[in-house]
């Protein structure tokens, strides 16, 4: 078989030349065995660095191609497509990584870092000779959703998945739709009444025939994987089990007890938003309110300024000083968090109506003060620079939304990370804000992150855009990282069937010889079976023993000649 | 004599420790030059096998570094991890190969200050060890 | 035939209803591994004579077919045949085992710890060993010492395979040993990487019969490095093969086998 | 009819687009600039976890680029807009490039030749580009563009230096701007934000002390593709600063030029301070702020790092103006220190950075008025339903990213997917 394999050493800019000599890697990869050609870009990864590495592979007759430049996990597809686009099969393609893990992180060390990223050249060197052309196979989709929650967020993704056509199930633990929005009234800082906005979306759901809401019911078990999901939901009714192709988490948040700050649990005029949410419902009008903010958040413990609350304060805040043209409401915060244009726009409305605004440092946090039917709130004022006290009928504390309860099982249950809160962790902070790194599984509203109901909204719909790409597409393309068996290997003693964690894997008799068999759909290409096999029957497509084997001996080769 | 320069082999998995190796990076977290990553999928598809291969070629020490114990992308599959590779230390203990050559770790995607530390502390003490004996056996 | 094998012959065919009998026996001056219907006369059956039955079962098996295989059986046959029905290599249910105990003089040469079979149908009992004087040495030696005395095994090492050929719970039809994949070195002694391997596909499966040991033409002590890992085994997993019960906790998940320390930072 | 008209090619059209094209819609992103990217493509990181902004945009560029649903156009406006949902009639100018698109390979030649330097764009004007240019090397498509305002040929000049250069025979002084029209569906708006002209804030010096920057000159300072390669330095005499100094609020929060918070600023000063801090070490960044607003996911954790690690001051104060020191090099920044018994100071930083107000982008009141759809006061596009938080006061015409007012990347990115999942509900859904 001929080998020739292309080697282009990208600079990225200043980002790897400025510490690795990207011209003195380039020549060494020239004398490593099998290379046909070596080269390098100043941006592999702009057009023109893609551009001549395709017409690299057919000048130079290039049958595997090694990129060294930054992280597969962001640029592998990239240059994967480059080499179908020339001809090449896109799994005889690799990656090397000299600048997360070379030219950034030995900055100060050029020539090492250079010695190095050759190291690692003539590693992916080695591992591309003996890489194999692979064709991914596809997978159906089931043309159905499940959605976690049926907070506002759950109830516009499904409302959004519903309109474009798809069959959505919505699970909703309690017997109510709409979660918090329900205990409040209006939603700030548009003033929105919560309830109306809740029955629109519902009414809008309920009247397709294509919206299944299960009331009262969770999720109790998660099998399979994008296109294939098989979602236990335990309802009044027993559990039902409902096929779908991609599921949206949408599982909500819950207000922080700050039982035992500023005497809450011990003096009934100490309350939380939501509690006062509740007194509000009930057309109560109190007139000396005192909000307290950042109660149990932005300190040791729990860092995270929960994002919402300033702004729910500043519109309970304007409606209480509303409502009575001698109320005396006063706000002591920390900063104030309206970010934006309607929110700083509420800030603004509220400061002019005659709304005080004192703010406190974390190192003197205010007191309460119980007084008979009343209470003192005693606190330093920052701005004024003294002590003052604040006779107050109501003090309300802002405090921080908390991941719900169940967000441990959820996460365990469709295996997706959570944040050191508990708060679900999306795949990429930046730019993929509503999408876990589980393929099929999405994420929307404050299960992710605090955030109020227009964010939850449109927050929501993404999730659903997300969603019903693969079920509108109708399949999903299985990468060829799959393990495979060879039956003339395996000796059939079940030690991969054992390890696998997805059950993917059975012993087989096939013409009288036993032998495991891998499903494909159902591995996800951990490797976990290699590892248990003795007798290398089992491999992982690009990650075969042979290939990380040579991977070894070509860095052993390397450092030794380093060291003669 | 000259300096020491250790050869360092790390496997990591490509969803937690090669992303926290890949965040140290865009953070220019500064550290030795001497460990050669291998991305896998998981810690649990490293065999032991590399790692014998490796220090009996004269790899002075490999790192295992994968998910945290719960965060493993593919559920329990570091389980495994978190067993074959002590076993394999303890067999190297047997024959007399200094156990601390071979390291597992957990590194999270978020932990780039993790995953430079076990990259300072590692180097660290492979230089202490000096150099692998089976360095030798080999050249 | 004599006596012996007489005896064999009864308990496997006329009490325990098997097909055939594998053996050991003396034909024309030759000990070896037979295999016998009933009435067929093999030569003189031998006990004294250390060999892993089991080994040549399971090369046996694919012409076997359906037929009930009587064996005999010391302790450490019968823990291997148990290691091998766990990972459906033999069907323990189409096994009839003929107990053997081993001598004293077999105990004292392979320290053996556990000599009972569960059932003693030839021999006496006899006290196990204590601990392998050898691990308990190499144990209390520095490690550069231990290496030296490994080392110095290891490059004796001819790579003639005796120790996985006769070896009754290595499996697989060909070795990965074979391969170059882990030891790419041409000629002998092999890379350190060849025992070690070895050591780890026998962790969780090595009943210590010492025939690797007994097999080796350098005399290498592989029974000692068996003892030091299936101890290793022992004392993280409390894992002992020949367990039917137990699965290897190499394959399972921590909540099956919870390590003391998490196995963070080993 | 399943295709979109995309306005804007930053981050939010990059993201809409792409999420619509893979959902099977025949997509047309409209960029008015050469090169797609938007202000996303200058950052040099991103907040909190500082990832290199280039590195996650560039490969949704070439995406966009390469997609079989996707066609670009690139240096294109919308004319004209007639019809309605779900049949607009969109009128595309693609302006002339004064270069054949097709034969052009990038390669950059003529660049190198031409003789005409102009404030580059891209630079932020801290340094000059050619009359023939990339607008960046990571630019999408990758083709160069003749500035017609100041190619001495096209002014009727004697030039024609780059067509002599050119061997692919790309140059085309004749070409004039060509007009698309097409049938959509949906149009999605996503053109973004501008920064605000510091300068008429003359009390903060912008434009008068040589070492005054805007924040986003600081990013292309801080930038390793950037002019200086990623060294910190000032301008007056190309010295790294040891004390540089934010103001927050620049235009913003202020009744007297823009009322509404910027909503990213807070978190991009922290992130510049420290980026600032690893590029020049022992360097003491200080941030006069009005209200630290940390209100994302990990940001509050951003702050902690950046005043414990890096040791950034934050110093609550609106700064009354800046001065500039006798010596000609640094600024004066006078502020009074909060409460009633602040006082004032006088301090001598040897940078200063203003983090002015973002704005809707200049074009949102032309677009609006060729759309038919409402800004708002502030001169955002005016989304009235909070329950359609994507849609705009005119069915079929959608909106998302900072010109429906401000947001950060992240947010950005998932209303852009809402813009997508609204399109797909108005087309294939029964709600028209």
């Amino acid at each position: 078989m001929m080998v020739r394999i292309g080697v282009f050493i990208c600079h990225c800019g200043h980002n790897i030349a400025s510490a690795v000599d990207v011209e003195e890697v380039v020549e060494y990869a020239k004398t490593l065995p099998w290379v046909a050609h070596a080269g390098h870009n100043l941006y592999s990864c702009s057009e023109e660095g893609l551009g001549s590495i395709k017409r690299s592979i057919t000048e130079n007759k290039l049958d595997r191609v090694v990129v060294a430049a930054c992280t597969p996990r962001t640029h592998e597809p990239l240059f994967r497509r480059a080499c179908e686009q020339a001809g090449i099969n896109k799994y005889l393609f690799e990656f090397v990584n000299i600048r997360e893990h070379c030219s950034w992180i030995h900055a100060k060390e050029p020539k090492e870092a250079t010695e190095k990223a050759k190291k690692l050249v003539a590693m992916g060197v080695a591992k591309a000779a003996l890489l194999k052309p692979q064709t991914e196979s596809e997978a159906g989709v089931i043309p159905t959703a499940v959605v976690i929650g049926g907070g506002i967020s759950g109830l516009v993704a499904a409302a959004s998945l519903v309109e474009q056509g798809i069959e959505t199930h919505l699970v909703e633990q309690t017997d109510r739709l709409g979660g918090l929005l329900c205990d409040i009234t209006t939603i700030g800082p548009e003033g929105r009444h919560a309830r109306t906005l809740v029955k629109d979306v519902v009414q809008k759901l309920e009247a397709s025939p294509k919206t299944h809401i299960h009331r009262k019911a969770r999720v109790s078990d998660v099998k399979g994987f994008i296109g294939s999901f098989e979602v236990t939901i335990e309802g009044c009714d027993g559990p039902t089990k409902v096929p779908a192709g991609a599921i949206i988490v949408a599982t909500g948040t819950r207000e922080f007890a700050p039982t035992g700050e500023y005497g809450f649990g011990e003096h009934p005029q100490v309350i939380t938003q939501l509690e006062l949410e509740r007194k509000l419902a009930m057309g109560e009008k109190p007139k000396r309110v005192v909000f307290i903010t950042c109660v149990g958040s932005r300190q040791p413990g729990r860092e995270y300024c929960s994002r919402v609350c300033c702004n729910v304060t500043l519109k309970n805040a304007l409606a209480l000083s509303k409502a009575s043209p001698d109320s005396r409401i006063r706000v002591i915060h920390r900063d104030i968090m309206s970010s934006g244009s309607a929110a700083e726009k509420l800030y603004k409305e509220t400061s002019d109506s005659g709304v005080r605004f004192l703010r406190y440092g974390l190192e003197r946090p205010p007191e309460v003060v119980s007084d008979g039917d009343r209470v003192n709130v005693i606190v330093y004022d920052e701005t004024l620079d003294e002590v003052v006290s604040l006779d107050a009928d109501l003090v309300v504390l802002a405090v921080p939304m908390l991941p719900p309860d169940d967000s441990e099982v959820t996460g365990k249950l469709l295996k997706v990370p959570r944040d050191k809160f508990g708060f679900f962790l999306e795949a990429h902070v930046k730019l993929r804000p509503v999408e876990f790194a589980t393929d099929g599984v999405f994420i929307c509203g404050s299960a992710r992150w605090p955030v109020n109901a227009r964010e939850c909204i449109w927050q929501g719909m993404a999730a659903a855009a997300k969603a019903s790409i693969p079920i509108k597409e109708g399949k999903v393309v299985i990468q060829a990282i799959t393990a495979e068996v060879d039956p003339e290997k395996c000796a059939a003693c079940g030690n991969c069937v054992l390890a696998c964690p997805y059950e993917a894997i059975e012993i087989v008799d096939q013409d009288g010889n036993r032998a495991a068999k891998v499903n494909e759909a159902q591995c996800k290409g951990c490797g976990t079976c290699v590892a248990a096999c003795h007798n290398d029957a089992v491999s992982q497509k690009g990650f075969t023993s042979g290939q990380l084997g040579a991977m070894i001996d070509a860095l052993v080769k390397a450092s030794l000649e380093g060291s003669r | 004599m000259t300096e020491f320069k250790p050869t360092i082999l790390a496997f990591c998995c490509n969803w937690c420790s090669y992303a926290g190796a890949d965040l140290a990076g865009v953070n220019r977290l500064q550290m030795p030059p001497n460990v050669h990553v291998i991305r896998v999928m998981c810690s649990a598809s490293v065999k032991p096998e590399y790692v014998f291969k490796a220090i009996s070629q004269g790899v002075d020490g490999v790192l295992v570094l994968g998910c945290h114990i719960g965060d493993c992308h593919y559920l329990t599959g570091n389980h495994r991890t978190a067993k074959r590779i002590p076993v394999t230390k303890k067999i190297l203990h047997d024959v007399g190969i200094d156990d601390r050559r071979v390291r597992l770790d957990w590194v999270s995607a978020a932990e780039g200050e993790k995953f430079q530390q076990v990259i300072i502390e590692f180097v660290a003490e492979i230089k202490t060890l000096g150099p692998n004996p089976q360095r030798e056996v080999n050249m | 035939m004599n006596d012996l094998g007489r005896r064999l012959a009864r308990i496997a065919f006329d009490e325990r209803g098997a097909d055939i009998l594998l053996m050991m026996a003396e034909n024309q001056g030759n000990v070896g591994p037979v295999i016998i219907s009933k009435g067929q006369d093999p030569g003189d059956a031998r006990i004294d004579v250390p060999y892993q039955l089991v080994a040549i079962l399971t090369n046996l098996l694919p012409f076997i077919g359906k037929a009930k295989v009587a064996i005999l059986c010391r302790r450490c046959d019968e823990k291997a045949l148990i290691e091998l029905a766990k990972r459906g290599i033999v069907d323990d249910a189409s096994m009839v085992r003929i107990g053997l105990a081993c001598s004293k003089e077999q105990i004292q040469a392979c320290r053996c710890s556990d000599c009972v079979p569960s059932k003693v149908d030839i021999g006496e009992a006899a006290e196990p060993c204590p601990e392998d004087a050898l691990a308990i040495e190499l144990g209390s030696m520095t490690i550069e010492q231990r290496a030296a005395f490994w080392m110095r095994q290891f490059r004796k090492c001819n790579k003639c395979f005796g120790c996985t050929l006769n070896c009754p719970v290595c499996f697989c039809d060909d070795c990965v040993l074979e391969e170059r994949t882990y030891t790419p070195k041409e000629g002998i002694p092999p890379e350190l990487a060849f025992h070690l391997i070895r050591s780890f596909h026998l962790a969780d499966k090595c009943v210590e019969c010492g025939e690797c040991e007994r097999s080796c033409p350098v005399d290498i002590p592989l029974l000692t490095l068996r003892k030091m890992v299936n101890r290793d085994m022992k004392n993280m997993f409390d894992y002992g093969s020949g367990d039917a019960e137990k699965k290897s906790p190499l394959l399972t998940t921590l909540d099956d086998q919870p390590l003391e320390d998490d196995g963070h930072a080993c | 009819m399943r295709r979109v008209v995309v306005i804007g090619g930053g981050i939010a059209g990059i993201q809409a687009s792409l999420d619509l094209a893979d959902r099977g819609f025949e997509v047309h992103l409209v960029e008015k600039s050469p090169s797609i990217g938007g202000h996303m493509a200058q950052l040099d990181k991103t907040f909190p976890t500082n990832d290199c902004s280039m590195c996650i945009l560039s490969p949704k560029m070439i995406m966009c680029a390469d997609h079989a649903n996707i066609k670009l156009h690139a240096y294109s406006e919308i004319e004209e807009v007639s019809g309605n949902f779900p049949e607009f009639k969109v009128t595309i100018k693609e302006k002339a490039r004064y270069v054949d698109v097709k034969k052009c390979t990038g390669c950059g030649d003529c660049i190198a030749k031409c003789p005409v330097k102009v404030p580059w764009e891209f630079e932020e004007g801290l340094v000059k580009r050619k009359a023939v240019y990339l607008p960046f090397p990571q630019a999408v498509p990758r083709k160069v563009t003749i500035d017609g305002d100041h190619c001495r040929t096209i002014q009727g000049k004697k030039c024609g230096v780059c067509k002599k250069i050119c061997q692919a025979g790309a140059i085309d002084y004749e070409q004039e701007d060509s007009i698309v029209e097409l049938d959509a569906a949906c149009i999605i708006v996503a053109i973004g934000f501008e920064l605000m002209d510091a300068s008429v804030m003359s009390q903060y010096g912008l434009g008068v002390c040589k070492d005054v920057v805007t924040s986003l000159q600081l990013e292309r300072i801080l930038s390793a593709s950037g002019p200086t390669g990623g060294h910190l330095t000032r301008h007056s005499d190309n010295m790294e600063p040891k004390k540089l100094a934010f103001i927050q609020c620049v235009g913003s929060r202020d009744a007297h030029m823009h009322g509404y918070c910027s909503s990213v600023c807070c978190m991009y000063a922290t992130k510049e301070s420290i980026l600032a801090r690893e590029h020049a070490p022992g360097l003491e960044a200080t941030i006069f702020y009005m209200d630290m607003r940390a209100t994302g996911k990990g940001f509050q954790e951003f702050v902690s790092r950046a005043k414990q690690n890096y040791g950034v001051r934050y110093i609550r104060s609106r700064p009354a103006n800046v001065q500039l020191p006798a010596g000609g090099n640094g600024v004066l920044v006078n502020y009074e220190t909060s409460g009633l018994s602040g006082e004032s100071v006088t301090e001598e930083f040897d940078m200063l950075v203003l983090c002015p107000a973002l704005i809707p982008s200049k074009d949102a009141g032309k677009l609006a008025e060729i759309l038919g759809i409402d800004l708002d006061e502030d001169g955002f596009i005016d989304m009235p339903d909070m329950a359609r938080p994507v849609d705009t006061s005119r069915k079929g015409v959608l909106a998302c990213g900072f010109v429906s007012g401000p947001i950060d990347i992240p947010d950005s990115v998932s209303q852009a997917s809402a813009a997508a999942a609204r399109a797909a509900e108005l087309v294939d859904g029964g709600d028209r």
